[in-house]
């Protein structure tokens, strides 16, 4: 599948944002800056910015452990974001969920729950709650390849199937649930079959390719929007970085890393533009740069914003009841 | 005033309360056409339709997950867990999701569930249809949990426990179900957090809750007649967070407390109360505070090892008679 | 599949006892001495029966909460069986367990959980014991249609996938989940298919027809004997009476339950056996009363058998501590 | 004597128990080809092979079931569950099967398991990899609970719990794995439901666990020093059932008491202690009993917060100087 130029430009954009942003965290987190441990999405650009470009106003989005990008793709300030990560209180929860509990309700951002699996089921409410309100939203839900291990998967899975739940099964399959490879936690290779227990369709797609994710993506959105139910779309692609920062990751062969690497999204993408004409190697250094700039002073904003004090500890644990201090 | 059940008056609850607020719905095991295993649920199928009465697989975890996913999304699911004991499916979803979302989510988000569910012993059902769990969610900031124990409670703790922001899980005796008492017609709620003298005395205080208020009313009675003892009965109605204020308004008259509580002694919520009255009261105290519980062993099925193990009216009269000879 | 002479005779009588056994257990039910409820299996014998002729010295077996039948296919004794139910000191379990938890260690039942769902991640241990000590057993799991809405459903089948587990899952698909059709609780007709997912052969037959049965399950029995993993096979067949022993089971039509009363395998089993010449009408006579004697006997047995008492309640908590009594 | 880090004893304990008790067996996520998340069981797939050391899919109550099951068949499995958080993943597993195994089947079948898990905050890993969890399983029967403090204790106890014939959740606290101290080479076991007085003294007695120990410990040292309070300091070890005897032998001595634990205030494992003390030494208290806990929320992201809401040194100080000046 071939996208219209303009948007071809904008997945590229978005993901040089998603990679910049990542490494940003990295170098931040070793100089000290991010507390506990990150999740970083580098190599996975294109599942994340692919399957987000269907992802419209009104809609609800489950991010994972590992999405970052994905929370970026919903709209939310580049700033918000890198402060949550940082635990400020200007990030977008006020510094109280970090990386792994990253939302922004207002944009349909659901926020992750850092049990595996547990959004899985979180998904079947906002979509009951959709069909109850025939609001014809659809709910995205990211998970990797792992995370089908959870009993989850299938309450989830079972009960979309059966009350037709418009529901986008966006499994992220890089191929390892932190030292475990999916071929060793799970019978079958293109996991996306699976969706044969459920009488849910399953597609298995180049996670790398951005054009394909849409595609794929976009049609299993198409899918729930008319009321025909869920689809699993399953992206292949690979983590560059180990599970999280610092993670030496040296249960997995170089060989394979490096294969992978020659595959980044982001130079297929860079080179998909230069071949079809849609852009030359300046405008794609101006877009490197224009993201540059925002990141920066996302950074900027981030080192500088406060950090939450004690007395924000107790607040929220009940809605009007209250808590006490120390 | 009429009299009706307690089942009916949960019954009525949900009638009244669904036809006020449409983003009240019912989801669980066999309770739409079926009406619930216990028959809660009774009628409201046909009343509401099947967008709100809502028969699920065999799927715990993705009951609670379509509960707090509607319920982030402005709804107001009340599921039905057949049997207190399932809780065990369902863990995460409550511990982890619904009990911290607001928290995690810096209060941008709500989490108004209303879990029902069937607990505690008599039942002759053995090991996993009669425990109490009330102390599994004890240490789970965020969560609520209500437990009324007569009709007029019933209905109007529901309405209360609908109407309130935060998860609530609220336990139903099943040994209750079929107890009778007065319960008006119209509808109302009665406040949650609050406990509630059920019967005023002046030597012991008694605080019990559910099925275990009834058995402390009638050793009251019978104390009061026999042996010149004056009891003070309160049923907590809130077991967590409970109402320290009326406990320790009552314990600094009467200086003698018997906790009364279904579940094995180890780490019941009569600790928890033993060890707020000590911190509190330390000096209004005049006997140790004596702790009525099941033993400590799982409810067997031999109708005499079950009677044996929970808390009868004898165990009660004799921890009432220890603080006052003490 | 046309099973030899003996074992077909050995079949009706098999089926004939736990037809017997289940309609004494109403019986006494009914005249109070039965604790608790009962799931009965009444309809289901050549499931029963036909699935566990499979079942060798050495293997083990978890039946489920409508499993009497299994139980008595052990080969525990009948007597020690309907004393367990009783809730007498003879019982199998000392009368501890009860309907719902009938074990026999010695024998390979490792016995029921009555927590749904539970036993199938229970069979992928006993599974791993046989492999681990290359023992050649076979872990046979029985559950219904309705507990495939378990995620453990979904943790087991894929564990027995990835690591090729000897284990048959017995699924006695009878239609409904109380009062939840299999159809509105799963998006397949035929719940075997979903075998599909971990790459796990299924196959589907009439649960009616024990010859059928028989042959299903030996075939998957013995490629799990030869190191070739696990199989689903399920059986289509009915329960006569409603979930437990008392249910009106008004869920369903009158209609559905003649016509399975019709296709009583009982019945279908005697025909094939006059209609082959294997057996007399008298012969067939002889067999049932043979049976009746066994459960007279067997009811007499449990009648006069001893209750627990209350010393039995702390005894096994722990292995080697003691709980304290009252 | 030579000095090893925490981790490495945990670590020592399982190469030399598998040595010498072939019946025992790891499994877990990640804990074969990486050696565990924290390192804990690294090495042992190179020594004990793929039979004994088993990499599971991410699929908490399979790896549960597998336990449990190989357990009933007499195997010793010891289960790594990666955070303590996650157990609610399996809670079912564990509370419904695994402590009732003994008791539902009147001793017939014994339930041997381990589960080994990392518990407790200082992270920064926020709501669902920080949790102090032993609440969650103080009521229920059956369970035992082990929560070591030293690397001397972390290998005794480990190897006390895997002969030990209970089923034994084994918390390890993940500020602790990096600590060191002596530990003999050779394979020794630590007495299950054993309190230690880490610390001798006269006017108060703090009872602690895991890390809390420390901050015991360290608090005792400075109050000795500079206010000439001496603290005596029990290190639990094993919390439920917890060894009564040797604390009410210290508080009949002191007469005060401060209970430190890392979980949130309300229905803590302080509730229970604080309850016993009372109920068993209500005459020797000469103040009321004071609990040190986390606060009732959440345990957040932000650094500053996290640090707060969990029990500081100064928080036991202040509790010391509370029951000494009272
Ligand atoms: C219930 C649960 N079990 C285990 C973990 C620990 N854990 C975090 S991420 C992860 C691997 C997830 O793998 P996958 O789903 O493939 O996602 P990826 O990390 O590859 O993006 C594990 C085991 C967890 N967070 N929750
Ligand atoms: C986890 C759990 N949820 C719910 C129940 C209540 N329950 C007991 S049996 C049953 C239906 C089971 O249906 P199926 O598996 O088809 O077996 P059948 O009763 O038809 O033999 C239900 C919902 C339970 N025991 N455990
Ligand atoms: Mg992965
Ligand atoms: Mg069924």
């Amino acid at each position: 599948m071939t996208v219209p130029k303009e948007q071809l430009l904008d997945f590229y954009r978005k993901m040089v944002l998603v990679r910049r942003f990542e490494e940003t965290v990295e170098e931040y987190s070793k100089k000290g800056y991010v507390p506990g441990f990150i999740h970083l999405g580098v190599g996975q650009e294109a599942a994340q910015v692919g399957a987000m470009a269907s992802f419209q106003e009104g809609d609800y989005v489950l991010p994972d452990h590992r999405s970052h990008g994905v929370c970026l793709m919903v709209g939310t300030p580049v700033t918000e974001v890198l402060a949550e990560i940082f635990g400020k209180t200007t990030g977008c929860n006020k510094g109280r969920g970090g990386s792994m509990h990253i939302a922004d309700f207002a944009r349909g951002n659901v926020g992750n729950n850092a049990i595996q699996g547990s959004t899985l089921v979180t998904a079947c409410g906002l979509a009951v709650a959709s069909q109850i309100r025939r609001t014809g939203a659809v709910t995205f839900i990211f998970f990797g390849d792992g995370t089908v291990g959870r009993g989850e998967f299938h309450e989830s899975l079972n009960l979309a199937g059966v009350w037709k739940l418009p529901i986008v099964y966006v499994l992220v399959n890089n191929g390892y649930a932190i030292s475990t490879r999916a071929t060793d936690a799970h019978p079958l290779e293109d996991l996306a079959e699976m969706g044969c227990a459920y009488n849910i369709p399953g597609v298995t797609v180049d996670g790398n390719d951005v054009e394909a994710v849409c595609a794929a993506v976009g049609e299993a959105a198409e899918r729930a929007r008319r009321g025909e139910g869920a689809t699993i779309v399953e992206l292949k692609t690979y983590r560059w970085q180990g599970h999280f920062s610092g993670d030496p990751a040296s249960y997995r062969p170089e060989e394979e890393v490096r294969a992978w690497k020659e595959r980044c999204p982001l130079k297929a993408t860079r080179k998909k533009l230069i071949d079809r004409k849609w852009a030359t190697a300046e405008e794609i250094a101006a877009i490197d740069a224009a993201v540059e700039k925002e990141i920066q002073e996302a950074v900027q904003f981030a080192v500088d914003s406060p950090t939450p004090t004690e007395k924000d500890a107790v607040a929220h644990v009940y809605v009007g009841r209250e808590v006490a201090g120390k | 005033m009429r009299t009706i059940t307690f089942k009916d008056a949960l019954n009525e609850a949900l009638h009244q309360e669904m036809a006020r607020d449409d983003r009240v719905f019912v989801l669980g095991e066999d309770v739409a056409r079926m009406g619930g295993d216990f028959g809660v649920t009774m009628g409201l199928l046909r009343k509401f339709g099947p967008d709100r009465v809502k028969d699920t697989p065999l799927s715990e975890a993705a009951i609670l997950g379509v509960a707090n996913g509607a319920a982030f999304c402005g709804l107001r699911p009340v599921a039905e867990i057949m049997f207190a004991d399932f809780l065990t499916e369902c863990y995460d979803q409550l511990v982890n999701n619904s009990a911290k979302a607001h928290y995690m989510f810096a209060g941008k988000v709500k989490c108004p569930i209303v879990v029902r569910t069937a607990t505690g012993a008599g039942f002759r059902a053995a090991y996993h249809h009669s425990q109490n769990v009330e102390a599994w969610f004890m240490n789970v900031p965020g969560l609520t949990i209500v437990a009324p124990s007569t009709p007029y409670d019933a209905k109007g703790l529901l309405v209360g426990a609908i109407r309130d922001d935060n998860p609530i899980l609220f336990l139903e005796h099943k040994m209750l179900y079929g107890t009778s008492g007065e319960v008006p017609e119209e509808l109302y709620a009665l406040p949650i957090g609050r406990a509630e003298v059920k019967r005023p005395g002046a030597d012991v205080t008694i605080v019990a809750s559910m099925k275990m208020v009834h058995h402390s009313l009638a050793v009251a009675d019978e104390l009061d007649r026999e042996e010149e003892i004056s009891c003070e009965v309160l049923d907590l109605r809130t077991l967590i967070p409970f109402d320290k204020e009326t406990i320790l308004e009552s314990v600094a008259r009467t200086g003698r407390v018997v906790l009364v509580n279904e579940a094995p002694k180890t780490g019941s919520l009569n600790a928890e109360l033993a060890a707020t009255i000590i911190e509190e009261a330390f000096d209004a105290l005049k006997a140790p505070v004596q702790r009525v519980n099941a033993l400590d062993c799982p409810v067997g099925f031999a109708p005499a090892i079950e009677d044996y193990v929970v808390p009868r009216p004898e165990d009660v009269a004799r921890a009432v008679r220890a603080v006052v000879d003490y």
